[in-house]
């Protein structure tokens, strides 16, 4: 607790500080770790907190960036465009939830992965949202007199988005809402007795998570100026996942953190890899090998994740509470 | 008529190899509780071992089974770093065998390269009632029928079969009783090996594979197996029979872009409907 | 005076985590005697069975046993997935005997309910099939975490009946821990009272039950 | 207050409850025992919504409740205390305890995240009232613990606690004192009659007969699925019929 | 991190040379291929004394065969680099595409997807053959056989695929011919049966397939197996020993087309098989087999980079664009005439349709003679 009072405004301004001080190229980098962590704080909190598995978080990610893409190009505000990004992200999370979420456990976790192939492959047939080349030409992102040029604007909006869902997250689960969501992942029945509508609460963790990851969607889309089906490809979904568990389940700085190491990991290996003089197989071989061996070793050896045991490293082995 | 009779065979055929990759999903979590998302990779070793022993000269048959054989050993490997350690939970275990197809891609490209590969199998197809299919899809039935009837006497009937299922149904309660719940986790990941192998070594000769295909072959093995709640093999079967069919009869009528949706989308509808039919209380301990 | 004990235990200490649950526990259990272990919630009496059953690693101390030690283990811990049949069949893992007759024997109701899962059985009925499981061992030592609890009065009697019998008849040591004091001092001769991890009396389930501080922690309200 | 008209429900064919009637007044206590299987706990769960009852009534209150999915049902008033510990795990004893009062507040989603008034205002009085349960209970040390590292007999004093907060008029308990101590027991059997004394109507189901007897009213026997007796327990405690099936030589 | 470069920035010694391909993910084959050719092209021209007496320099990044990576990796070599050879993932390069143009990055796309150059963007060049124009080559093939009816198959997952069926719907007319089946299935698809059951029963005389990796073998296998009498013509995805190899016997007399250098061997001697053997003969002692559809892409949008900058006498953007803009080059892939309208600089009369024989492509009569007529032109 007291290490919360130093770190967390810590964390805050060293991060808010790095896109002034970070060259273009890592950047990019940051922007697409915060958009990353944007997802993943939803999938802990789904996954970690609720108990409901989705292999789909991607397609909520898609919806939010076509979402953003499409008004955009039809000439509306992107700011506009920003806000429903997250809107249409959780709607479509709560017409398709109705029916998944009387699904449970792995039946869940595929059902969702197919609602992700189903989407996808729609995307990539329908007129509207430029099949499977996509959507091009997206204008910056723009508000007021603002226009979003550089790297630097998109990494200060992706802050402020993921303080903004870390925020909302954090006052989620320390709450009666919040409460309701860790019972229910124990015992749906019992939460059920102690008045919890159980079905209403897990249809709106499912589009508050969506809606997180629609809003990382909407970001994305104006960053990249593109979007298209191959930017919302399955793995991605499954690679949110392992950021959760990496960084730890159920807490939220697991979920920033994991997205920090996963991201910060794979683009190493990949400039590593790429250095001059090293053997053509090594893209392939080194950042697939190295990036296995550090998964398998962390899940094996840090089974919580990163941050309940840097936590335990701190607070010297006192008996940990849970939060 | 002998249109409809060759969607129907190929979509059969089509969905025994799904639920060839699907059998060792089920024989893994039935044991271990854990998905294991390197099942495709036994199968890519499988058959990249397959067309290498075939393309150094050695005999059919002799080639396939060594192949199998190494698929196992990769299954035993998965199976040492995914519940070999004691305490690792079936959602780390999972993050394992993720990690651990990762690895075997960069294995796989030191050994064999990232081109897909391919081998020979049985040539030429046959007519049926005036449908015509491949002699290499009926192989492929054939084996399935042989694998999945072994599987249901094997959980059903046999003792060990019995002792294995309980290992994931309580694994505390299994350790009371005296099971060494580790060894039966490696035991069936080895059987998932070979398994995933025997899919592997009869997809090959129908298809290329490459070290990334596993990708493929795991998303159509894991709705399958989930249809049978990865632990039923016969639900699983008609699972992966629903699934290869729906999307032959969808390409031969006319719905060829969107074989997937139809097959994914049929295989939804049928488990909500299902899931409806079983009340939570019956589901949570007594 | 008394014969070689089937069950030793000295000094243990288990921990969980920072939390020590046994601390430098002794006791023993010799042959074809019937031992109670009693003590409040929270004592220890449960992490005690399951490290008799080798399920759990002591910190420090020695736990021996000396053939073969089935385990009754709290809150019942059947295969839910698999039917009653292949529970109690699997109970025989160790001793071979597959064949669960004599278990319908002394619990007729489990015949009738032979092809249920074992998980939708009512709480009552999964305690008679973890009993009839452990039973399948054919084992040395029992060692029951509850005994009664969730059985109608007469299936406990009987089950009291049958213990008593085994123990005359087979010479099955038992260690038993159960909610109802009264019950555990008429079947065993001796027993052992556990408060926070610590054993704090022993002797004579008679002494015992006529110990005021005894009778009233553990006598008192049950009248069964 | 509660009414359950020719209630059954069987699975596979079996029946758990058959043609069950029965009629609860205002704060009543009244126990129901039968043998192990005889349909208690399913009889429960009818009551409370978590299995569907295929023939019958089920009125609570003077309302039907047959249909109503079992939040509604607790937020009419209804607690249940189960048979098989069901505690909130990666929670504290304390929060396990606030969630019991969720059908008594309602700040959302919104609230929460936005702190709003009302959330401040609602948690506030959540913790006292939990608080003030968990106390009751004798569970007060325990609030910050981890509720799944508790024993056994702590964690049923947890769903007491848990149940109690809500403040109901119906409470319903599947074999509390099972698993509990002598002096425990006590305890808790105190505890009961403080609260009938209260006013609230309890459905108790136990095996422990000397328990039920000094606590119930009134005594409801099953047998197979059925009500095979009715009426005080010293009446009930007698009959050559509730002997035969449940009480056997030893009661 | 900083920047990756490996001998500091700015200074004006080397000219960099950025390449974004796919080295992880699905199109690893493809990727790897032309990364391996670009090498060869910049090693050469090192030999040859380098560019402007400078040396070239390649910066590589994987895009993990996915948009989004392009676009990381772009941004992280973009201040580096003096121009880029980008993805053949046609998604990463339409994502990397508007950053490039917003940057005024000279950028030779190595994927075939029309939109790149559909409307033109100043900076945006691509290198293979359109799709439109296998499309156009092919019907100009069956219309010369004399066939009239086809059956069109297509992988309505591949932006190739897609927009080679388009073209061929739209120009079918043109060349007097009638698609009888038109089918489209998908990339994961295992079995053909149902196209093949199709195409039995209409009255198609060939079967043109458009696809590209798997599908493009497994169909053809069961192509064989089904024995289906109506020809098979393949396009120019299957130009590669990736297809040949697991095919087999099986392939012998199958119709495949593909990019002029894949026939090198077999044109008249000129300027076209010279520079064509200029990469082959290298490309085959280094790495073991003939140098794949994808290796010429890469090997031709080097050369073209080169002479653009020999033009342009500078590394300045805007002065290698011009000299893009008014480019007559041979190169393995054909001549290219980019121009201020045309930024995918090739046509048709570059694309051979070819029979297998003996595992090898050899091309039929009419490609033969119709290719010497191209070749010769050039002298
Ligand atoms: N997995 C665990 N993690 C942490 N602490 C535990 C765990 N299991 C038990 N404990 C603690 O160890 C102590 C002893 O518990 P144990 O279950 O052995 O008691 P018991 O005597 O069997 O109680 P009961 O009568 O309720 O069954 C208790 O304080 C309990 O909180
Ligand atoms: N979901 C279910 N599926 C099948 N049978 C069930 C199910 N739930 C309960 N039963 C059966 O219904 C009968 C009644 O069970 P119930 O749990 O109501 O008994 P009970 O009276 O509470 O017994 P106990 O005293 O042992 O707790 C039992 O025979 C049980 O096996
Ligand atoms: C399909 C995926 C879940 C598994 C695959 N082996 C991967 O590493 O990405
Ligand atoms: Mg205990
Ligand atoms: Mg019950």
């Amino acid at each position: 607790m007291m290490l919360g009072r130093v770190a967390v405004p810590l964390a805050a301004a060293v991060t808010l500080a790095l896109p002034a001080v970070l060259d273009d190229s890592a950047l990019a980098v940051y922007v697409l770790l915060g958009l990353a962590a944007m997802v993943t704080v939803g999938v802990s909190l789904l996954m970690g907190y609720a108990g409901q598995v989705s292999l789909g978080q991607g397609a909520f990610y898609g919806v939010g960036a076509y979402t953003a893409a499409l008004l955009a190009l039809n000439g509306l505000p992107p700011l506009l465009g920003l806000l429903a990004a997250p809107v249409a992200a959780a709607a479509f999370a709560l017409v398709v939830g109705l029916p998944l979420l009387r699904l449970r456990g792995h039946h869940l976790a595929f059902a969702t992965l197919a609602m992700q192939l189903i989407l996808l492959s729609l995307a990539g047939q329908l007129d509207f949202t430029g099949g499977d080349i996509g959507l091009q030409a997206i204008p910056p992102f723009s508000a007021w007199s603002f226009e979003a040029g550089g790297v630097t604007a998109y990494a200060y909006l992706t802050w402020a988005g993921l303080a903004l869902v870390m925020l909302v997250t954090r006052n989620v689960i320390a709450s009666r809402p919040g409460r309701a969501l860790r019972a229910l992942a124990t015992s749906e029945t019992a939460a059920a007795s102690s008045g919890i509508p159980v079905g209403r609460y897990k249809l709106a963790v499912l589009a508050l998570s969506a809606a997180f990851a629609g809003l990382a969607g909407g970001i994305y889309c104006f960053y990249t100026g593109y979007v298209a089906p191959g930017s919302f490809p399955v793995l991605i979904s499954i690679q949110y996942i392992v950021m959760a568990v990496v960084g730890g389940l159920g807490t939220i700085w697991g979920a920033v953190v994991g997205a920090a190491a996963i991201t910060l990991l794979v683009q190493g290996l990949d400039r590593l890899a790429n250095l001059p003089g090293m053997p053509s197989y090594a893209p392939g071989v080194l950042s697939y090998a190295v990036y296995a061996l550090v998964l398998i070793a962390v899940v094996l050896f840090l089974p919580n994740g990163l941050v309940p045991a840097i936590r335990r490293l701190l607070s010297r082995e006192r008996p940990a509470k849970t939060r | 008529m002998s249109a409809f009779l060759t969607y129907l065979l190929n979509g059969l055929a089509v969905g025994c190899a799904i639920a060839l990759i699907a059998s060792g999903l089920v024989v893994i979590h039935r044991v271990t509780g854990v998905v294991n998302f390197a099942q495709g990779t036994f199968a890519v070793v499988a058959g990249l071992c397959a067309s290498s022993l075939l393309g150094l000269g050695l005999p059919h048959g002799a080639s396939e089974l060594a192949a199998v054989l190494a698929a196992a050993v990769a299954g035993l490997l998965t199976g040492l770093a995914a519940v070999g350690r004691p305490g690792t939970t079936p959602l780390s275990s999972l993050i394992v065998t993720l990690g651990v197809g990762v690895l075997a891609y960069a294995v796989e490209i030191v050994l064999w390269g990232d081109q897909p590969r391919s081998a020979p199998g049985l040539a030429g197809s046959v007519t049926v009632a005036g449908a015509r299919i491949q002699t290499q899809h009926l192989l492929v039935i054939a084996v399935t029928a042989v694998a999945f009837a072994a599987l249901a006497l094997f959980f059903g009937r046999t003792y060990l079969g019995k002792a294995l299922t309980a290992c994931a149904s309580n694994p505390y309660a299994a350790r009371v009783v005296g099971i060494d719940v580790r060894r039966m986790g490696l035991l069936a990941f080895a059987l998932g090996g070979l398994l995933g192998g025997l899919a592997g070594v009869l997809v090959t000769p129908m298809r290329p594979i490459s070290f990334d295909s596993d990708v493929t072959l795991i998303v159509n093995g894991f709705a399958a197996a989930v249809f049978g709640a990865l632990t039923r093999p016969v639900i699983t079967l008609a699972g992966a029979l629903l699934l290869g069919v729906a999307e032959t009869m969808a390409a031969g009528y006319g719905y060829g872009s969107h074989q997937l949706e139809i097959a994914l989308g049929l295989m939804l509808v049928v488990m909500i409907v299902q899931a409806g039919r079983r009340p939570a209380i019956s589901q949570e301990p007594t | 005076m008394t014969p070689a004990p089937v069950v030793e235990v000295t000094d243990l200490v288990v921990a969980y985590g920072a939390a020590t649950a046994l601390d430098r526990v002794t006791l023993s259990v010799a042959e074809g005697e019937m031992v109670a272990l009693l003590g409040p919630n929270g004592a220890g009496k449960s992490t005690l069975a399951n490290a008799l059953a080798g399920l759990l690693r002591p910190a420090s101390g020695t736990v021996t046993v000396r053939g073969r030690l089935a385990l009754i283990p709290e809150g019942r811990q059947l295969f839910p997935d698999l039917s009653v049949a292949d529970n109690l069949a699997l109970g025989g893992w160790r001793s071979g005997v597959r064949d669960p007759s004599a278990v319908y024997d002394v619990l007729p109701r489990l015949a009738e309910l032979a092809d249920r899962r074992a998980g939708v059985l009512s709480g009552g009925e999964q305690q008679m099939v973890a009993f009839g499981r452990a039973l399948m061992s054919r084992p040395d030592v029992l060692v029951v975490d509850e005994l009664s609890l969730g059985l109608a009065p007469n299936v406990t009697a009987g089950l009291a009946r049958h213990l008593a019998e085994l123990n005359r008849a087979r010479g099955l040591a038992v260690l038993l821990i159960e909610q109802n004091a009264r019950l555990a001092f008429e079947l065993c001769r001796r027993a052992y009272v556990l408060e926070s991890g610590r054993l704090v009396t022993e002797g004579e389930s008679a002494a015992l039950a006529g110990d005021p501080r005894v009778a009233g922690a553990y006598l008192g309200g049950a009248i069964t | 207050m509660l009414a359950v008209q020719g209630v059954s429900r069987s699975f596979g064919g079996v029946y758990a409850v058959r043609d069950v009637t029965l009629d609860v007044a205002d704060g009543e206590v009244c126990g129901v025992i039968g043998p192990n299987g005889a349909g208690k706990s399913t009889l429960f769960n009818l009551i409370t919504g978590h299995l569907a009852a295929e023939r019958g009534e089920i009125s609570f209150l003077g309302r039907r409740v047959d249909r109503l999915a079992p939040h509604r049902r607790a937020r009419l008033g209804m607690s249940i205390v189960f048979q098989a510990a069901r505690v909130f795990r990666g929670m504290t004893v304390r929060e396990n305890v606030m969630v019991g009062l969720h059908g008594r507040t309602s700040a959302g989603f919104v609230a929460a995240a936005l702190r709003l008034p009302r959330h401040r205002r609602d948690e506030r009085e959540i913790a006292a009232r939990a608080d003030a349960a968990l106390d009751r209970v004798g569970l007060s040390e325990w609030a910050d613990r981890p509720a799944d590292q508790l024993p056994i007999g702590q964690q049923r004093a947890l769903q007491l606690a848990r149940a109690l907060c809500a403040r109901p008029r119906l409470l319903l308990l599947d074999e509390p004192a099972s698993g509990l101590r002598g002096q425990e027991r006590e305890r808790l059997a105190e505890l009961v009659e403080e609260l009938r004394a209260g006013g609230l109507t309890i459905l108790l189901v136990e095996h422990d007969v000397a328990f039920v007897t000094r606590l119930a009213d009134r005594i409801v026997v099953l047998d197979l699925g059925r009500v095979i007796a009715d009426g005080p327990p010293a009446e009930v405690r007698n009959d050559p019929l509730v002997l035969a099936a449940y009480l056997g030589q030893s009661a | 991190g900083s920047g990756g470069s490996g001998s500091g920035g700015g200074g004006g010694d080397a000219i960099k040379v950025g390449l974004i391909v796919s080295l992880t993910g699905n199109y690893t084959p493809l990727g790897s291929e032309d990364k391996k050719a670009v090498e060869l092209a910049v090693e050469q021209v090192n030999a040859a004394g380098g560019l402007l007496g400078r040396k070239v320099e390649l910066v590589t990044r994987d895009d993990k065969t996915a948009p989004d990576q392009g676009i990381v990796a772009y941004n992280q070599i973009k201040g580096d680099i003096d121009a880029l050879i980008g993805p053949v993932f046609s998604n990463a390069a339409l994502a990397v595409e508007p950053l490039a143009q917003r940057d005024k990055m000279p950028y030779l796309s190595l994927a075939p997807a029309q939109e790149q150059v559909e409307p033109i963007k100043s900076y945006v060049f691509v290198t293979p053959a359109l799709s439109s124009m296998y499309a156009e080559r092919y019907l100009q093939y069956i219309q010369a056989e004399g066939i009239k009816t086809i059956a069109v198959a297509w992988d309505s997952k591949s932006a190739y695929s897609v927009s080679g069926h388009q073209s061929m719907t739209a120009l079918a007319g043109k060349y007097g011919v009638t698609i009888a089946v038109d089918e489209p299935y998908e990339t994961t698809n295992s079995d053909f049966s149902a196209l093949f059951q199709h195409v039995r029963d209409s009255r198609a005389e060939a079967l043109v397939f458009w696809g590209s990796g798997a599908p493009g073998v497994t169909a053809a296998k069961q192509y064989v197996a089904s024995g289906l009498k109506t020809p098979l013509f393949l396009t120019a995805s299957q130009a590669s020993k990736l297809w040949l190899e697991p095919m087999g016997a099986a392939a012998e007399g199958m119709t495949v087309q593909s990019a002029i250098g894949v026939i090198g061997e077999h044109l008249p001697a000129g300027r076209q098989k010279q520079v064509i053997e200029q990469m082959a003969g290298p490309y085959r002692q280094k790495h073991g087999y003939p140098p794949p559809q994808f290796a010429q892409d890469g090997y031709s949008a080097s050369l073209l980079l080169f002479e653009a900058i020999r033009k342009a006498n500078s590394t300045d953007k805007e002065k290698v664009r011009q000299a893009l803009e008014s480019m007559d080059l041979v190169t393995p892939n054909g001549r290219f005439r980019y121009s201020a309208t045309d930024h995918s600089g090739l046509s048709p009369e570059y694309i051979s349709v070819n029979t297998v024989k003996n595992g090898a492509f050899v091309p039929t009569p009419w490609a033969a003679e119709q290719l010497a007529k191209t070749v010769s032109a050039l002298g």
